[in-house]
């Protein structure tokens, strides 16, 4: 659990695209899982929630009932394993009639800012 | 005396409901440590970041969220070290009645 | 250039409406196992992402299907939007070895 | 006339050089199966005076594949083994398949198929140990999910373990790696 950070190659950045609900499977739990991994080991890491990867990050969850880990709880801890490049798509938001109030973290960004987003990095992780 | 822990081969609580301060200062002494004030002031931490993140938190978060919690001067590796050789991710979280960190780094 | 490849029906799930979206002038479709039912030329409403699709090829977007794929569902060509170029697995290949990186779809 | 691919070290040298041998008067099972370097290689040619005949990829790449689909319950893990068998043909590396997800069960040993259908597991394990593949299945997805090797079963108790040939487990960190350090990374979900 302590070792320490990676070697790694200069300005390559891991983006980990998040696209479906929490809860339902555990696609959202697991690429967070990965996210959080990236994070710990010192890897630039952009995380972007896009379509229904946005209900991830919607608050209050209360997820007790349904036995699952909270997953808002979990994505909360983001930065403090590193990755604070949190972005979320702002027409995903729209679509579901979500505002910036509803969401626990990130910046918004338009759909030029996800292609630019999507056109710099050079490993995508989809989830 | 000591009550007999239910534990996992890695030494871990298999029943996390069964965490006490007592439980804590057994687990503890599996590892030779003695428990001090700055001990406990890092395991409540712990157990806050695990009721907040619903984590085990690995060692560099570990770090920075003891600095945010009790300052930059405790939110040290060698700090957390000196208390909780030699893995203090591993051995705190045990000690706390968290999860073993799941071995995924 | 980015690769976006795309699995899942148009018929029954957005996946090919969420990918064109965001895809870029210079990227690249394939669409693949399921996903090659987004590429037919006679689908309707909101189905059918044909005119999206076309304007997305106007300005220079590539779009790709597999052949495999296409062959076992029984997808001839003729009935598939001329748009689509009909490509095998090493042409997949090449394909991802073009792409500055791979979203895939799913 | 078999063909025999032997790659430089490819944990160490990007882009390393894919070398296609005939073969002549060389010891099959002596080549296929392991990782030689380049140097040692040709070393090894000398001395065995074989005749070689190098193909060299205009655009070699390090591929490294995130598989996420279970076998059979949807096509991901086939379309993934298509591609890294169309990968190598090429020319290409496999810097590292990663299984996770619900793609850890394409690593579970149990996996029985009827006679004329083929047991995907038992290919990616071929596939594997035919080009000496670097193959890890996330400990913690798979450990969920039921799929552990000897060791994590006795750790925990369990009967036994039941992780296909070739594959290894390990964390998140080895897929952390091959996203940083392969060329391309493709995900299969």
């Amino acid at each position: 659990m302590d070792k320490p950070a990676i070697e790694k190659p200069e300005d390559r950045a891991i983006l980990l695209v998040f696209r479906h609900a929490p809860y339902g499977n555990a696609l959202a739990r697991e690429g967070l899982e990965a996210a959080l991994a990236c994070g710990a080991m010192g890897a630039t890491t952009n995380v972007l929630y896009i379509n229904e990867g946005v209900w991830q990050l919607v608050e209050p969850q209360d997820s007790h009932a349904i036995d699952c880990k909270n997953q808002a709880a979990m994505a909360s801890a983001l930065p403090l394993y590193g990755v604070e490049a949190i972005w979320i798509d702002e027409d995903s938001l729209k679509q579901r009639n979500l505002t910036s109030t509803d969401i626990n973290a990130g910046k918004i960004i338009d759909r030029t800012q996800v292609q630019a987003l999507l056109a710099t990095s050079q490993a995508i992780l989809s989830f | 005396m000591d009550t007999v822990l239910t534990l996992d081969s890695d030494g871990h609580l298999a029943h996390l409901s069964d965490w006490s301060e007592q439980a804590a200062e057994q687990l503890a002494a599996s590892e030779n440590i003695l428990l001090s004030d700055a001990h406990w002031e890092i395991i409540y931490v712990l157990k806050e970041f695990h009721q907040r993140f619903a984590l085990s938190p690995p060692m560099r978060p570990l770090v920075r969220y003891v600095a945010q919690q009790l300052g930059k001067e405790k939110g040290r590796s060698i700090y957390l070290m000196q208390l909780f050789p030699p893995s203090p991710a591993r051995v705190a979280s045990k000690i706390a009645g968290l999860p073993r960190p799941e071995n995924c780094l | 250039m980015l690769l976006h490849t795309v699995n899942k029906s148009a018929f029954n799930s957005g996946t090919l409406g969420d990918c064109l979206r965001v895809v870029a002038e210079n990227d690249a479709v394939l669409l693949f196992e399921n996903g090659v039912y987004g590429a037919l030329d006679n689908s309707h409403g909101k189905f059918s992402h044909r005119e999206h699709i076309q304007k997305l090829s106007a300005s220079g977007t590539r779009f790709y299907i597999l052949q495999a794929d296409c062959e076992a569902r029984g997808l001839d060509a003729s009935a598939l939007l001329p748009i689509f170029t009909m490509i095998n697995d090493a042409d997949f290949v090449t394909l991802a070895v073009e792409a500055s990186a791979i979203q895939s779809w799913y | 006339m078999a063909n025999y691919c032997i790659k430089s070290d490819t944990m160490t040298q990007r882009g390393a050089h894919e070398f296609c041998l005939q073969n002549e008067g060389l010891n099959a099972n002596s080549v296929s199966c392991q990782t030689i370097f380049y140097q040692n290689l040709l070393e090894y040619l000398q001395l065995a005076s074989v005749k070689l005949l190098i193909k060299q990829i205009a655009n070699p790449m390090n591929f490294a594949l995130l598989i996420l689909g279970p076998p059979y319950s949807t096509q991901a893990s086939a379309s993934a083994l298509r591609f890294a068998r169309a990968a190598l043909n090429g020319g290409h590396s496999i810097y590292r398949l990663f299984f996770y997800h619900d793609g850890v069960h394409n690593a579970s040993a149990m996996v029985t198929t009827p006679q004329d259908e083929s047991s995907l597991p038992q290919q990616w394990s071929e596939l594997i140990e035919q080009h000496q593949l670097d193959s890890v299945v996330c400990i913690a997805a798979a450990t969920r999910r039921g799929v552990l090797n000897e060791q994590e079963a006795k750790r925990f108790g369990k009967t036994g373990g039941n992780l296909s040939p070739g594959h290894e487990v390990s964390g998140l960190g080895q897929l952390v790696d091959a996203s940083l350090n392969a060329d391309r990374v493709m995900t299969f979900g």
